[in-house]
């Protein structure tokens, strides 16, 4: 079979997900058609029900890239400031960290070939 | 624009250092030199017409289209060149022993034959020809845009 | 701070290749030299050229040649790709 | 015609790299930058050419040349090369220099940079 | 057709630049023909590698002497070392200019109507060509100067394709850096050439391999060509410029940069595995690419979670994703001189890695092009901006989701398999890279996720209200890579059988790629 991949330890096999994939596909069409009986396009039922409130615009209403995960970055805050150091954004630090990280590799290269 | 003397002296010199380029190319394969530096040699003269007239004036008669138009001939040139030896291998000297340019000069230090060297003069010719149209269409390029003027697409 | 990195690696790569040339043959008596001997002694045979330089630019290292005839001929393309008007053709200011 | 003794040359190619490498890291102005991208292949060619040299050869062309050793020629055939591609890489760095003083109005690494983190 | 496949390697290098050089002349005449040249080139050479990749598999490493009497003859006469420069194809180059030439392809089709409205077309093309002939010569060449020559052909023609749009000033800084950075990092790869030519005096790797000594020249040298070629692969904290360049450019010219970087990559194992390789201080070298890699996956993929730029955001992600190459790859490295190990989980590792260089190749082009289509309706590449956009463009969001799991490493897509060959493999080596491997690769799919969420969910946002599908060869572009990804989702072994082992096979054999060049003489 091409299609199994078994590198030793692994055994892979992209049917048989596919096959799983289409399984539960089906089923989730089924059930989704339990529900959808009384459901009619283009009426009240249709339109978004926040606590009676008014339902803001549609700008206001999608949540924008800056407040995704915004606690994530509070945790990781002090990695955050360390990384930024790094990227200054100056062509002149490329360079440098070019250099810095040839010197240091030469010394491992030599200090490691005399032990 | 620089001032008449310098203008008409420029226009003088520009008939020898194009004669010198033109040397220096089609004796690459005998004499030091060859395609690129008779190429340099050329466009320092452009070069110098250059700054001897404006830029602008120079456009009247060497136009960018032109130059991009020869510049890619003289690549051309040179990969068909290397193509012709596909016979046998990319690159095969193929015009050795035949008239053009065929000849095999005897070995060790010897006066210079020009019709030798198979296709290593016609590359030279042909890299030549690049050279002179792509730099000079560089300096052209830097000098009209630096002033401020249009270069063509 | 970044000063003093700078230095500090600029001066171990330095000391790094100055050790580095020196370790080389001396100036002037190539240690091995079997392919350029081969070059020198052949060129004229196997090309038909008197300047060895240009027998191995365009014979023995053609594809380098077409390599940097190549490059000449990107950056000026590149050039006056750069340069070009963005005005489209027929295009009034 | 001699023997040089000390390596000259070759310090000299390593010395430029050296020099080079600190105008390329400590000089904000872009230009300058440039001259250093220049200078660091001016010592790389040099170092190559320096490599094919024997002491006392003559030019590696046949013509009328006198009886002798002949320096290595392969070496001379790459520094052409590269002395090309330096041109080559040097007129496009100048043209994007033009550009961002157009466009920023200052040739400081840091002043016109639009771009971090 | 044997005809053909004897020149085969030369011809795929020469056919680009051949288009390129007639690109300007035809494109005055017309935009249609200069197209048609383009796709039919591309074509072609397309079919020309498979057609090569075929052939290398039943014969073993081909190799093409220029300029000889025969394209088998690596030595003149009865002499024994290499004096023409000689390309030599085996199945890790192979690999790598199968997935070469069908994103140039995929990239070139994007490209029509990408830049549509933009001048200086012709331009584009020829330098698309170049970029092209440039990256097909660096993963064919068996020459370190000649290497050096077509990596500065790749970089020169990266650099101009980058600064295409003239009119953003930002294009010209990332531009300008990528220039600097290439031309740096290409002198310094010159240096280390002379360094080994001054020894000895060859300049072809396989003849090199054969005599190398590694002393401490050779080790200097060595420093300069991995890190010169580390820099310009792009890994953490080398891959500052990265970004930079990356999202600047026109979103096809980004997709192609993406294999330039591989390409780059694909050199750094040349010169330890084919240049150095038994000499190598194998444990040492490795440990350089494994932690060179495993600051690329975490650093990289922490950069991308914080990003609002849409491109800038695949680049960093692109950084991460070549950390997994390392480390896979570096493990491979460190094992080397240890049958047992290599045999038991350094091979597996090393087509990990390889593997995953062929999966890369196929989803972050694609990623950027998506990028691009973005960019392309909207006018911005802020993330914040965005919102709502599946609604207008239904392709592009599934072309999107496509790419999205198979980078996440989601099953049954590609990325999937490749991850758990460098997971399994690299376990036994050091439980730390796997567990790193595994939070990376939740990290992405949450930053993708997060993505997705802004710029293609939501409600129809009313500034895009004009926005539609974009045009039609731009879906051309995509679906090529898509189907790329689908056809080694379905078929995985297949594709490790062929081409994955042949490559890691080639890597570890130092001795075939030596008796190529050398072995012929009795």
């Amino acid at each position: 079979m091409t299609a199994i991949l078994e590198s030793g330890y692994a055994f892979w096999n992209p049917i048989i997900w596919i096959i799983v994939f289409i399984v539960v596909g089906i089923m989730v069409y089924f059930f989704r058609r339990q529900g959808q009986k009384e459901y009619k396009k283009d009426t009240d039922q249709t339109q978004i029900f926040l606590c009676g409130e008014e339902v803001p615009e549609a700008g206001e209403r999608h949540i924008r890239v800056g407040n995704i995960y915004w606690g994530f970055f509070e945790t990781l805050k002090e990695y955050y400031t360390q990384v930024l150091k790094i990227h200054t954004g100056i062509i002149n630090d490329y360079i440098l960290w070019f250099v810095g990280a040839m010197a240091l590799s030469v010394i491992i290269l030599l200090v490691a070939g005399l032990g | 624009m620089l001032s008449k003397i310098v203008r008409t002296a420029a226009n003088q010199l520009i008939v020898f250092i194009a004669v010198f380029g033109l040397y220096v190319i089609a004796h690459g394969h005998i004499t030091p030199g060859g395609g690129f530096q008779g190429g340099a040699i050329i466009v320092s003269g452009v070069v110098m017409l250059l700054v001897a007239f404006s830029s602008h004036e120079i456009k009247k008669g060497l136009r960018e289209r032109v130059l991009s138009v020869v510049e890619s001939s003289g690549a051309l040139v040179f990969i068909i060149l290397a193509f012709a030896g596909i016979g046998t291998v990319f690159f095969y000297n193929l015009l050795l022993g035949t008239p053009l340019f065929g000849g095999i000069p005897a070995t060790g230090p010897g006066p210079g034959n020009i019709w030798t060297g198979g296709i290593i003069p016609l590359m030279n010719f042909a890299v030549g020809l690049k050279v002179i149209a792509g730099l000079s269409a560089v300096v052209l390029a830097l000098a009209l845009f630096s002033s401020g003027e249009e270069v063509e697409e | 701070m970044r000063q003093i990195a700078g230095l500090i690696s600029l001066l171990v790569l330095v000391v790094f290749i100055v050790s580095g040339v020196l370790l080389i043959h001396p100036f002037g008596h190539p240690d091995a030299s079997a392919m350029d001997d081969y070059i020198i002694e052949n060129a004229q045979q196997e090309t038909g050229s008197n300047n060895v330089v240009a027998a191995v630019l365009f014979d023995y290292r053609g594809l380098d040649t077409l390599g940097e005839a190549t490059i000449l001929f990107t950056a000026v393309t590149g050039v006056l790709l750069l340069l070009r008007s963005l005005k489209r053709k027929g295009e009034s200011s | 015609m001699d023997y040089i003794p000390l390596d000259f040359p070759f310090l000299a190619a390593a010395l430029l790299v050296g020099i080079s490498f600190y105008i390329i890291i400590f000089k904000k102005n872009l230009t300058k930058l440039i001259m250093g991208v220049a200078m660091l292949a001016s010592g790389v060619n040099l170092f190559l050419v320096a490599l094919g040299y024997r002491a006392g050869a003559n030019a590696p062309i046949y013509t009328d040349v006198p009886e002798g050793p002949m320096v290595m020629s392969i070496p001379q055939a790459l520094t052409l090369t590269s002395i090309v591609i330096n041109v080559a890489v040097l007129a496009l760095m100048l043209t994007m220099v033009i550009h961002i003083y157009r466009h920023t109005g200052t040739l400081d690494s840091e002043k016109s940079r639009k771009m971090k983190g | 057709m044997a005809d053909l496949m004897t020149h085969g390697a030369i011809l795929i290098i020469a056919i680009p630049l051949l288009a390129a050089f007639l690109t300007p002349l035809v494109g005055m005449a017309s935009q249609k023909a200069r197209n048609i040249l383009v796709v039919v080139s591309l074509l072609f050479v397309v079919v020309l590698v498979f057609a090569l990749a075929r052939d290398i598999s039943i014969n073993g490493i081909h190799v093409y002497t220029l300029g000889a009497t025969a394209p088998e003859v690596t030595t003149p006469g009865n002499f024994i070392v290499p004096v023409r420069i000689i390309l030599e194809v085996d199945g890790m180059s192979m690999l790598m200019a199968m997935l070469w030439s069908i994103v140039s392809l995929a990239a070139a089709i994007f490209s029509f109507s990408h830049i549509a409205n933009e001048t200086g077309q012709n331009r584009f093309y020829t330098l698309l060509l170049l970029m092209v002939t440039g990256g097909f010569g660096m993963m064919f060449t068996g020459d370190l100067f000649n290497l050096f020559v077509f990596l500065e052909i790749a970089s020169i023609s990266g650099a101009a394709l980058i600064a295409y749009r003239t009119k953003f000033a930002d294009t010209q800084e990332g531009g300008f850096k990528y220039i600097v950075v290439s031309a740096i990092a290409s002198l310094m790869v010159l240096f280390a050439i002379g360094l080994l030519y001054a020894q000895y005096n060859l300049l072809n790797i396989g003849a090199l391999a054969e005599v190398i000594q590694y002393t401490t020249v050779d080790k200097i040298a060595l420093a300069l060509l991995l890190i010169a070629f580390t820099i310009k692969a792009g890994m953490v904290p080398l891959h500052l410029w990265f970004p930079d360049a990356y999202s600047v450019a026109p979103a096809s010219i980004t997709g192609m940069l993406v294999i330039t970087s591989h390409a780059c990559m694909y050199a750094a194992f040349r010169v330890c595995f084919s240049l150095y390789g038994n000499m190598l201080d194998a444990p040492v070298v490795g440990w350089i690419l494994i932690v060179f890699g495993l600051l690329s996956m975490f650093v990289g993929v922490t950069m991308a979670i914080f990003q609002k730029d849409v491109m800038r955001f695949m680049s960093y992600h692109a950084i991460s994703q070549l950390g997994y190459m390392w480390v896979g790859v570096g493990v491979g490295l460190a094992v080397l001189g240890n049958a047992e190990l290599l045999a038991t989980y350094g091979r597996d590792a090393m087509s990990g890695g390889i593997f995953h260089i062929l999966n890369h190749a196929m989803y972050k082009p694609l990623l950027f092009f998506t990028g691009g289509a973005l960019f392309h309706m909207t006018g911005t590449r802020d993330l914040s901006k965005m919102g709502g956009l599946a609604h207008k463009m239904k392709w592009t969001a599934i072309l999107y989701i496509i790419g999205t799991l198979s980078i996440s490493g989601i099953p049954p897509l590609n990325g999937f398999s490749s991850k758990i060959l460098i997971y399994e493999s690299v376990y036994q080596f050091n439980a730390i890279l796997t567990i790193t491997g595994i939070v990376v690769s939740i990290l992405t799919l949450a930053s993708f996720t997060k993505a997705f969420h802004s710029a293609f969910m939501g409600a129809e946002l009313p500034e895009y209200g004009k926005v539609t599908e974009v045009p039609k060869s731009m879906i051309i572009g995509m679906a090529i890579l898509a189907a790329g990804i689908v056809f080694i989702t379905l078929f995985p072994s297949l594709v490790v059988d062929r081409a994955i082992q042949p490559a890691a096979d080639a890597l570890i054999n130092q001795g075939a790629y030596i008796d190529a060049i050398t072995g012929a003489i009795p």
